[in-house]
């Protein structure tokens, strides 16, 4: 692997304001190929608002992205997409009156091959437990499918960086576990790395490589999760006593 | 309204949407003075029975009544006249209105305004980090903001039943914490609650009583306390 | 410079004719997501209700004022009916539909110009100015009539604005306007709620047709000019913003009059919508629009 | 993949409709069939739009557009029928492209009320230049003399196949595109999909549609006059599809039967037109809200792209 | 007895519906009438009018559409009358082609002249007018030497102001300025403002309808503008009055009908309030062109002993019948058209005084 691919993702020195609120504030991060590196914080820390920017869904206030090896335009959506860098939302990251089937095909529109998508589509649904719903409109489907099929858009996308938000919520413990399974598989290939934010303390232990702590959209924590779990700084802000190891 | 009347009773329920039926003959009661919770798979038809409770979707067979009366045919605005708050499905804040506003509305029913004026200092107290955003449009708020602006704005009604469809979807964990404190404090209080969590392990700990819901039908009714411990549930929903 | 003074009290009073007509387009907006074609024949029938009584009760030994207070009453009652029929028959069914409730308003105005034809007949009607006599306010000639006019789209404008964001009423019908189920899971009456929205509204394009009918063009089709006018004042100003009408109103006026004075009325009609184009490059909602 | 109109039922149609064209002597009522072609392209143009969530009033406009380019090719510079109807569509697409560069920023209502603005704008705007024949609007543009003959078949095959193209547009992945982005935008932009290309693409197809049709009403009536294409033609085309229903393909061409045979009925009762067509169109949207064919429902064989009713019995 | 179906393509919705309204009653009247009094003999058949009203909107595509009902559905020979200028081009288009004769008060240039046989002018249009009536003026008001100009942009305006323009300037009157508006416009201050501006000492509104008129004539009033106030093509008092009230004292028209003077006949005053009860305004110019046509088609059916089209138009422009003003008429134009289209009808010069109108002049072209 080449020395510039040591970063997949190399956030520096990333602010975002909205008004008198800082969002996020002078926020440093780098995911490395191959990694699953989680991004935790209370409500409000500034996790989405960073899925935002790194995106281009939002244009930072100031800083720079790096995303494999090329500086992104901040504020453009398609030009980290186009690169390999998808995103999921916190909410409703599916359309909701079309079926399955079409949903996960919209992931493969951009990125893959015309005559690779039906494969693609397939493989998705596979993996995530949907084959057999694929002709189901995803809107009638329970809450917990729903964001197996977000999950399953971003896939089909085959993305170098897949970053997802809060894709566990809803999700009973069977599920959570196909998802960490699926999500453990997915960054073994190739050097994909993903991006977790996400609230449930137990997977996120037990998936992620790395975890960094964001609080009022500043720099609390990083380390591996022992560390982080031990932390007492952590505690305080976010996991609670009751969550401490 | 005859005082033994449970707080809610719900029997012999049939419900769905358009011709597809989600629920077959349901039958719950939510005693007064009771936390009772409501268990199942994706899909099992909580977030339904809810709505139909609420009056959002029309049953097509059985009864609803809400502290004695019959409520089967109510609308929304109706049963929350009668005392019921909802923290629904997907939150359903007003999201071009400002949090101010929106915790106004959800005193909307009610006319006790000093009553309503120091409820409205108290939800505050209980979400300290809403409390320098009286102005931002809720739409502007985290996930996990707007989780709490929703379940703020329930509590603003003063409701003598509260229905939380997963209300603790996207909070951190120490904010977890103290919606399950809350909800075993406002119990204590006098409200009644009917819980729907994904974690059925915290849901099970706070409730008095406990439904598993299967398909539709209601499959176990018992102590949560006993169905903490039946390895059926546990094997199921605790995934252990 | 004399010339400037009365082309902005023209614009003035043009844009408070506009205000009025607009604040109805944009709460109903506001409230029900609907665009509301019809709200040109509301306003009509009003005008046209004044126009028919008045003369006969001029000629019946009524004072001026006096018979066209009770006309203006007979009107608004008239717009009132409209506006209440219309609703419960129709757009009750289209709340937030904006594709369907546009195609219903369509089929309305086809109805009702056929309908205001056979009952008011196509020509002209006159009604004589209620308050005589002009005023001169720095050197710019206005008639009382119209400053009349001016004075009432003023506490209008600022009643609604009010009452939109101060009171519970208002906080209601918002709520509405965003989440209709939402709203009633807070207790808000959903469905009489709406209604009340959508004849505020009517009642709003009923004052404008007793007001107007005595300084405009009183006939079946007077409606549409104003439409046209009060719907780029509100998408310029930002649809469901009071302030965005007023706004909208008053930029649109002031092309009208600048333009029909410096270059010719009909390039200032197109002057108007090509400013539209360029408001909103810059905002897609408005100025003052929200979501 | 998604259920298709059969291929054989869509033959048998089109082949139908070219048939009729070809077979009817009838003056009057080869009028007719050329309006309910013209039509049927306009409301399928305007549906196509519709397909991404969009209302694209300005529709009128580039009707305009484009009979106002035939006409004037046609009797100004002597351009024949076919190269005209042609650089209609290719001239209306570019201008609408520029059109929804600019405009597609704005969404729903304000795209809507845009497009209603534009077009009156336009009207005034043909009216002050004097080679267009300033109000009283362009005469004189006919074919040439052979295919008055055939005009019938001539405008409903041009119809037939644009629609044909309309079809598979939107069964590709470029109409499963138009339809995310009318659900939810950012989920497609997030996959990488360019969706504000996607739009300007989309809406220029459908101007180019509806510039075509322009040219064939330039045409077929030989008289354009800018009062011809107010926004009274976009609100037609809307009922068109409205009425017809919109969830389907077919529905705009339903409708636009049905209500030109209605309107052609209309027209021998003087003013009260209105009233008729008014009120035809208030009764098909408050019984019939997902339109004939919604209602005629059941049409299995029809199919129905992506979208399966999701109707949540609510209040 | 025989039917003859007469089409009349007008509007009947929309802001121009009272002409309609007012030529469906007039050609109404005129067949009652004519059938009343024994109908059309020719060759010793009876033949009596039937008046097919379509509404045209004033547009050219439901002109089309009405041109095609009425000549391919209802198998039409004469068109009765035909109001609007673009809607009357697609008339005339498919007319032509099928050999049926048109009667219009449209007054476009490219409707009129040798190409156009079947074609036949029913009402006074500009040429006629304008050179009588701006000389009357010019020549009661020796010092008033500038004229602003206002016109509705439409066909009918834009004829006019051609024309207009011209012979202000012929009778020595400079043109100060000439503009337009759109038709609809609702809030005339700025364009009173602008009128008034260059203080003319007369201002003329062209074919502006007398509704619009009256009420910029008011806002000139407010603007204290006062002058010689002309409406060239002005029909009639009722919207001018209705929108202007004073204001409205002293205009000039030059297509207005007085039903007031000593020179009415009890059969004009007894049909024009007929016509008020029926539409809500004194009948005009416009609409008694659609009286008028049916005489003159009666007239040349009889002296050709046939009904067909041809013959007929072959024989129209020597004929002479009673018109509704009065006179015997027949038809003119060859100097200006290069036919005898144009119905010889008087240029009625009329001025409201004292709150009704007053024939001041009938000149005879
Ligand atoms: N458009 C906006 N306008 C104003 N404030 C905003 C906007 N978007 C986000 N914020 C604020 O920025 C802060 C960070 O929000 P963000 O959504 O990034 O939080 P988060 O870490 O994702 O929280 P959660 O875990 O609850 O989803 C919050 O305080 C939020 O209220
Ligand atoms: N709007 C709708 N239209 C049709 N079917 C629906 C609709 N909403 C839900 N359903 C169906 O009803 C069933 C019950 O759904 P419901 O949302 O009540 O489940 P749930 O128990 O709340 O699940 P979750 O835990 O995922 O929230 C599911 O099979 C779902 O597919
Ligand atoms: C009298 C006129 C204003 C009518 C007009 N000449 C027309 O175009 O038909
Ligand atoms: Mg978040
Ligand atoms: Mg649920």
């Amino acid at each position: 692997m080449s020395i510039e691919m040591q970063s997949l993702l190399q956030v520096e020195a990333v602010s975002r304001r909205f008004g008198g609120l800082v969002a996020v504030k002078d926020l440093d991060l780098e995911v490395r190929p191959g990694e699953i590196f989680g991004l935790i914080g209370p409500n409000g820390a500034g996790k989405s608002t960073t899925f935002n920017v790194i995106s281009g869904f939002l244009a930072p206030t100031s800083g720079k992205v790096t995303f494999a090896g090329k500086a992104l335009p901040g504020g453009k959506a398609g030009a980290a997409s186009q690169a390999g860098l998808v995103r999921t939302f916190q909410h409703g990251s599916y359309v909701r009156n079309m079926s399955v089937r079409d949903n996960i095909r919209l992931g493969t529109l951009a990125r893959i091959a015309p005559g690779n998508r039906i494969a693609k589509v397939r493989e998705a649904a596979d993996l995530l437990g949907l084959t057999e719903m694929l002709d189901e409109i995803a809107g009638n489907l329970p809450h917990g499918l729903q964001r197996l099929v977000s999950i399953a858009i971003s896939i089909a996308a085959a993305p170098k960086l897949l970053c997802l938000d809060e894709p566990l919520t809803g999700l009973n413990e069977t599920e959570v576990t196909t998802v960490l399974r699926v999500l453990n598989g997915y960054r073994e290939s190739d050097g994909r790395a993903i991006l977790l934010v996400e609230h449930n303390m137990k997977a996120v232990m037990k998936i992620c490589d790395r975890i960094h702590v964001l609080h009022h959209g500043e720099f609390l924590a990083s380390g591996n999760p022992a560390e982080i779990q031990n932390n007492p700084k952590v505690i305080e802000a976010y996991l609670g006593q009751a969550n401490a190891s | 309204m005859p005082l033994d009347a449970p707080t809610l009773e719900i029997s012999g329920l049939d419900a769905g949407y358009g011709t597809v039926p989600v629920l077959h003959d349901v039958a719950i009661t939510v005693e007064r003075g009771s936390v009772v919770t409501l268990i199942g798979a994706n899909g099992a038809g909580k977030s339904t029975l809810i709505k139909v409770i609420g009056g959002l979707i029309q049953s097509t067979a059985g009864s609803v009544s809400f502290n004695g009366a019959d409520c089967t045919r109510s609308r929304p605005d109706q049963m929350v006249r009668a005392g019921l708050g909802i923290v629904p499905e997907g939150r359903r804040l007003f999201g071009e209105m400002t949090l101010r506003e929106n915790l106004e509305l959800g005193a909307y029913a009610r006319t006790d305004r000093q009553q309503v004026a120091k409820d409205f200092d108290r939800v505050l107290e209980l979400f300290p980090e809403l409390r320098d955003r009286l102005s931002t449009h809720a739409k502007s708020f985290s996930g996990g903001q707007q989780q709490m602006v929703a379940i703020a704005r329930a509590l603003m009604g003063a409701p003598k039943l509260l229905l939380l469809d997963e209300p603790t979807i996207g909070l951190a964990p120490v904010v977890v914490d103290r919606v399950a404190a809350l909800i075993q404090e406002i119990s204590e209080f006098g409200v009644d609650i009917l819980l729907i969590e994904q974690n059925a392990e915290v849901a099970l700990t706070i409730a008095d009583f406990g439904y598993v819901l299967e398909n539709g039908r209601v499959v176990m009714a018992d102590n949560a306390k006993a169905l903490l411990v039946n390895p059926e549930v546990r094997l199921a929903y605790l995934g252990v | 410079m004399q010339t400037l003074i009365q082309l902005g009290a023209t614009a003035l009073q043009i844009g408070a004719v506009y205000i009025l007509f607009s604040l109805g387009l944009t709460l109903i907006f506001g409230v029900m997501r609907i665009v509301n074609f019809v709200h040109g024949h509301i306003f009509a029938v009003a005008a046209l209700t004044v126009a028919y009584f008045l003369p006969s009760l001029v000629e019946g030994g009524l004072s001026a004022p006096i018979a066209y207070i009770l006309a203006s009453l007979a009107g608004i009652v008239a717009a009132l009916g409209l506006g209440a029929l219309i609703y419960l028959f129709g757009f009750r069914y289209f709340q937030r539909d904006l594709v369907g409730s546009f195609i219903l308003s369509i089929g309305l105005v086809l109805l009702l110009d056929g309908v205001l034809l056979h009952v008011f007949g196509g020509a002209v009607r006159g009604v004589p100015e209620i308050f005589p006599g002009r005023v001169s306010i720095a050197g710019a000639q206005i008639t009382v009539q119209r400053l009349f006019l001016c004075a009432v789209a003023l506490v209008m404008a600022a009643t609604l604005y009010w009452t939109l964001s101060h009171t519970k009423l208002g906080k209601a019908l918002r709520a509405v306007s965003y989440d209709h189920e939402a709203a009633m899971m807070v207790g808000v009456p959903y469905s009489r709620i709406a209604f009340l929205g959508f004849m505020i509204a009517s009642l709003l394009a009923a004052v404008a047709g007793v007001l107007l009918a005595p300084v405009t063009i009183v006939s079946p089709v007077i409606g549409t000019d104003y439409l046209i006018k009060g719907f780029i004042a509100v998408i310029i100003g930002g649809l469901g913003s009071v302030p965005g009408a007023i706004l909208g109103s008053l930029f649109v006026a002031s092309i009208e009059t600048f333009g029909s004075y410096y270059l010719d009325s009909s390039y200032a009609t197109l002057a108007i919508f090509g400013m539209v184009i360029i408001v909103l490059l810059f905002w897609p909602k408005g100025v003052l629009g929200r979501g | 993949m998604d259920k298709r109109i059969n291929p054989g039922l869509f033959v048998l149609f089109a082949g139908g409709a070219l048939l009729v064209s070809l077979l009817l002597q009838d003056f009057y009522l080869r009028s007719v069939l050329n309006l309910m072609a013209i039509s049927a392209l306009l409301a399928s143009s305007l549906r196509f739009v519709m397909l991404m969530g969009e209302l694209n009033f300005a529709l009128a406009a580039f009707t305009g557009i484009g009979a106002y380019c035939a006409g004037y090719l046609n009797t100004a510079l002597g351009v024949p029928f076919g190269v005209a109807v042609l650089s209609a569509g290719l001239v209306t697409a570019l201008a609408s492209a520029v059109f929804g560069a600019i405009t597609l920023r704005a969404k729903g209502p304000y795209f809507l009320l845009i497009g209603f603005a534009f077009a009156e704008a336009v009207r005034v705007a043909y009216s002050k230049f004097d080679a267009l024949g300033g109000t009283s609007g362009m005469i004189g543009i006919f074919p040439a003399r052979a295919l008055d003959d055939w005009m019938p078949f001539i405008v409903m095959s041009v119809v037939v196949l644009l629609l044909l193209a309309f079809y598979i547009a939107e069964h590709s992945d470029f109409g499963r595109i138009l339809f995310a982005i009318r659900e939810n935008e950012d989920v497609a932009r997030s996959v990488g999909i360019n969706t504000y290309l996607c739009k300007v693409v989309a809406i220029s197809g459908a101007c180019f549609a509806a510039g075509v049709a322009g040219g064939l009403h330039a045409f077929v009536n030989s008289v354009i006059s800018p009062g011809d294409f107010s926004y009274l033609l976009a609100a037609f085309a809307l009922a068109y599809v409205k009425v017809g229903g919109e969830d389907h393909f077919l529905g705009p061409i339903v409708g636009a039967i049905l209500l030109v045979a209605l309107s052609s009925y209309a027209l021998g009762l003087g003013g009260d037109e209105h009233f008729l067509y008014g009120g035809a169109i208030i009764v098909a949207v408050l019984l019939m809200p997902k339109g004939v064919l919604g209602t005629l429902g059941k049409l299995r064989f029809l199919g129905n792209p992506f979208k399966r009713g999701v109707d949540a019995n609510v209040h | 007895e025989e039917i003859i179906k007469l089409g009349l393509s007008v509007p009947l919705s929309g802001a121009a519906a009272v002409w309609g309204k007012g030529a469906e009653f007039l050609c109404e009247t005129a067949a009652e009438e004519i059938r009343e009094s024994g109908g059309v003999s020719v060759d010793g058949e009876t033949y009596n009018f039937e008046c097919l009203p379509y509404d045209n909107k004033y547009n050219a595509a439901e002109g089309t559409k009405v041109a095609q009902a009425l000549l391919n559905r209802e198998g039409v020979k004469f068109i009765g009358g035909s109001l609007g200028t673009a809607p009357v081009q697609a008339l005339q288009s498919l007319a032509e082609r099928q050999g049926v004769l048109v009667f219009t008060v449209a007054w476009g240039a490219s409707l009129k002249g040798m190409d156009h046989p079947m074609t036949f002018t029913q009402m006074n249009t500009p040429g006629e007018i304008l050179p009588l009536l701006i000389g009357y003026i010019a020549d009661k008001y020796p010092e008033a030497k500038s004229v602003a100009m206002l016109n509705p942009n439409d066909a009918t305006g834009q004829e006019t102001e051609a024309l207009g323009g011209k012979v202000w300037q012929e009778n020595g009157v400079k043109v100060a300025s000439s503009d337009f508006y759109e038709r609809g416009t609702t809030e005339f201050q700025p364009i009173a403002a602008r009128l008034a501006s260059l203080n003319p000492a007369i201002i003329d509104l062209g074919a502006t309808p007398p509704a619009d008129a009256g009420a910029i004539f008011k806002e000139l009033d407010v603007i204290g503008w006062s002058g010689v106030k002309v409406v060239e093509v002005g029909t009639g008092a009722d919207g001018l009055k209705a929108t202007g009230g004073g204001a409205a004292e002293g205009v000039y028209m030059g297509a207005g009908v007085t039903f007031d003077g000593d020179n009415v006949t009890d059969h004009q005053k007894a049909i024009n309030d007929r016509a008020k009860a029926e539409i809500g305004e004194s009948l005009n110019a416009v609409q008694i062109g659609f009286y008028d046509s049916l005489y003159a088609l009666k007239a040349a059916m009889e002296m050709a002993g046939s009904v067909d089209p041809k013959a007929v138009a072959e024989v129209l422009p020597e004929v002479t019948f009673q018109s509704f003003y009065g006179q015997e008429v027949g038809f003119y134009g060859e100097e200006l058209y290069g036919r005898n289209q144009q119905m010889r009808l008087p240029i009625i010069v009329t001025q409201v005084t004292d709150g009704v109108l007053v024939e001041v002049a009938r000149l005879t072209p």
